[in-house]
């Protein structure tokens, strides 16, 4: 361990601000990365779904 | 092999002729050289030791600049027409005429643009130690730009508005012809050596020259394809 | 597919729906594997390697800085190479993932450049430098957006695809140059100061947690870039029989 | 038997989500003149541009002479002629230098056959005119005096007559019946009814054009 108490963990030896805005804006863009495809997927397959209902009941 | 040639002959002589038809597009791209060098002393400051010192860099941004404005042309009114067509169906192969094409686009833009730098030297109080300089650079830097002008132009000649996305494709990629130009013009303004940038700038002429046409070539054939 | 000379998973990687089972049955794998490395590689870089004796704290940054990096460059080497698989041999999967990627790496470099501006502020001084890094990475997003915004202006799908494939590798050829170019011309214009990354020797209680991160994001990303790819081959293929019998039962 | 010249195999292409055609057959013998037909919008301008190799967004196989097109491209292209929707006539060039580019790309059109050709083409006098001082009929007719220059085996044209008056038609099917007497073929698309006199053969696109793999509204 690096670090003495969780505030010291926290302060990052004064560089906190840097350190948990980085970490921040990369878990964020990481998860809108894995996240927006997943519901965009949803998306996808509930029209297509659709479409293929609508297509049986016509034929 | 000498209908090749006779070709390339052909569309050399062909594209001066349209040039110099359409005299506008001809006087364009230098006006446009001269209007955004004029810029920077009314935008920025027009005191002559602060401009002399970014004059290597002004001249280069404006032709780079002016290069680029042109470019959008080079295959606009052949896709218009249909001669596009017609050259994709040529059994000769196809970045011959492409190289013609450029090599025409190139006197007409790249070398008109370097023989004019001077002027915009002396506007910018470039020392004139570093207009030798100057020229060599944009004398082996322009065609390079042609060059890779000309791929952007193949990818986006059959979109409407292709003319600003043509910049965003091609700027990253002129970014190493800048760096080693405008150099170039520094070290002569300093009194250092100029060989070293000229033949990177060579180097990239070369590499340009080889790999440009077939993939401007490519990219007509996709886009008049779809 | 003229020649035959090729492995025969390469054959298989050519259909879509090879592709998209494949796909299903690794992306689970890729989440728990990925998902827990990132765990370990995030805790011990943050709170367990020991502090840069010139940088602080601050050094920290790394962890997330360099894998980034290093992914935004791989990434746009594999959408080249798609692309150009998908030229050559025309297949569509490929054209696919050079599509699926183009986002992702792009998204890559952003982050790249916003953990290096944010590192700089306690290094430099100042959120942004032209360091060499920092600058080819600026031009490798530049790049990224070019792909993506072509593609996007062209309406046709599959010209839109070959068009893209055309840019991106003139781009491959480019990014050495670029990067050449572009160190070079900062070691000309500021003479050697402080670096972010470039540390000789890290000991082996930096780099391992390192490395772990690199590969936590490399199966983070892939499982994105999977994520897309299934998403794009349901919609080109939605009207193959098999996506019809997969979303109709 | 005459040899096919070209052969297409089960060809399918599709545009904006729409099956253009599917499964579409042609093969065109020495001696044949073949007319494309079709509503507009049907796809019979993207047939043409598939035949001749300018897209290639489709699937399916083309086989020129009973080879694979993919191998003999360049022998293809030597013997063709391609007229297409656009004329391919610059508008700031004269008849002559259009005719005279137009040969160093095709060398199987004859330049020395080009004065005559345009004075057939009832162009005589307007050699040094730019193409853009001419009237719509003008243009088209300085791409159509290429047929009177061209030694190509199979002329390919879209639409040829559209501003061509009567007179003009009926010499230009004339020679296309020269053409084709010599051992050529012919693939077109037309809006004109063409004289009975013509051995024609038609391929219909809205045949092949499917309704299965396609989504409806």
């Amino acid at each position: 361990m690096a670090f003495e108490t969780f505030a010291d963990f926290l302060n990052m030896g004064g560089h906190g601000l840097y350190v948990w805005l980085s970490y921040g804006l990369g878990l964020l863009t990481i998860a809108l990365c894995i996240y927006l495809p997943v519901i965009q997927g949803r998306e996808t397959r509930r029209t297509l779904r659709r479409r293929i209902q609508r297509e049986s009941i016509k034929s | 092999m000498s209908s090749t040639l006779q070709l390339f002959r052909q569309t050399f002589k062909r594209d001066l002729t349209l040039a110099f038809r359409r005299k506008s597009e001809l006087v364009n791209p230098l006006i446009f050289f001269l209007i955004v060098a004029s810029l920077f002393p009314i935008g920025v400051s027009p005191e002559p030791n602060f401009l002399s010192q970014l004059a290597p860099g002004l001249v280069w941004v404006a032709a780079l600049l002016a290069t680029l404005l042109s470019m959008e042309t080079l295959f606009k009114s052949d896709y218009e027409d249909g001669s596009l067509e017609q050259l994709l169906l040529s059994p000769q192969p196809v970045f011959l005429v492409v190289l013609s094409k450029v090599l025409a686009h190139w006197l007409l833009s790249g070398l008109a643009l370097t023989i004019v730098a001077p002027l915009l030297g002396v506007m910018l109080f470039l020392p004139s130690e570093g207009m030798p300089g100057l020229m060599l650079s944009l004398l082996l830097g322009t065609p390079t730009l042609s060059l890779i002008g000309a791929i952007g132009a193949a990818l986006t000649v059959g979109l409407r508005r292709g003319g600003v996305l043509i910049s965003l494709l091609v700027l990253p990629l002129y970014i190493p012809v800048l760096i080693f130009g405008s150099s170039a013009v520094q070290a002569a303004v300093t009194g250092l050596p100029l060989d070293g940038y000229l033949a990177l700038l060579g180097a990239m002429l070369a590499l340009a020259l080889a790999l440009a046409p077939i993939a401007a070539g490519a990219a007509l054939r996709i886009s008049v394809s779809g | 597919m003229a020649s035959s000379w090729l492995p025969r998973w390469f054959y298989q990687l050519a259909s879509p729906r090879w592709c998209y089972s494949i796909t299903g049955k690794l992306i689970p794998w890729f989440a728990a594997t990925g998902g827990l490395l990132f765990l370990v590689g995030l805790i011990w870089g943050l709170a367990f390697a020991p502090s840069d004796y010139q940088q602080g704290n601050s050094f920290r940054i790394i962890y997330l800085h360099v894998p980034t990096a290093i992914l935004a460059q791989s990434f746009y080497m594999m959408m080249a190479i798609a692309g150009a698989i998908g030229l050559i041999w025309k297949m569509k999967v490929a054209d696919m993932v050079a599509k699926s990627v183009a986002p992702l790496g792009a998204a890559l470099a952003v982050l790249a450049l916003a953990t290096g501006a944010i590192w700089g502020k306690p290094t430099w001084g100042s959120w942004w430098v032209w360091d060499a890094r920092l600058t080819s990475m600026l031009v490798l997003l530049f790049l990224y957006l070019g792909v993506m915004a072509l593609n996007s202006a062209i309406e046709s799908e599959t010209t839109a695809a070959k068009s893209t494939a055309v840019l991106a590798l003139v781009g491959l050829v480019n990014i050495p140059i670029i990067k050449y170019s572009v160190e070079w011309w900062n070691t000309l214009h500021q003479p050697a100061t402080f670096k972010l990354t470039e540390k000789p020797a890290m000991p082996a209680e930096m780099w391992i947690p390192l490395l772990v991160m690199v590969i936590a994001l490399y199966l983070l990303f892939g499982l994105a870039m999977m994520l897309r790819l299934r998403n794009e081959i349901l919609r080109r293929e939605r009207r193959a029989g098999w996506v019809k019998e997969l979303l109709g039962s | 038997m005459a040899q096919a010249l070209l052969t297409a195999q089960s060809l399918f292409c599709e545009r904006d989500d729409r099956v253009l055609f599917d499964q579409l057959e042609l093969a065109v013998s020495e001696g044949e003149i073949w007319q494309v037909e079709g509503r507009n919008g049907s796809g019979k301008t993207t047939l043409l541009r598939i035949l001749c190799g300018l897209s290639s967004h489709f699937e399916g196989e083309l086989y020129w002479r009973g080879e694979s097109m993919d191998e003999v491209r360049e022998q293809f292209l030597s013997e063709l002629l391609y007229i297409g929707h656009q004329a391919g006539v610059s508008a700031m060039l004269t008849a002559e230098e259009n005719l005279h580019w137009q040969c160093a790309l095709h060398p199987s059109l004859d330049v020395s056959r080009a004065q005559q050709a345009l004075e057939r083409v009832g162009l005589k006098g307007f050699e040094d005119v730019p193409a853009h001082q001419l009237s719509a009929g003008q243009k088209r007719r300085i791409a159509l005096a290429k047929l009177y220059m061209s030694r190509a085996k199979l002329w390919i044209l879209d639409e040829p007559f559209t501003a061509i008056d009567k007179i003009g038609v009926a010499a230009k099917e004339a020679l296309m019946v020269e053409h084709i007497q010599a051992g050529g073929s012919v693939i077109m698309t037309t809006h004109q009814d063409l004289s009975s006199q013509i051995p024609l053969h038609t391929i219909n696109v809205e045949h092949f054009a499917s309704t299965q793999r396609e989504w409806s509204e």
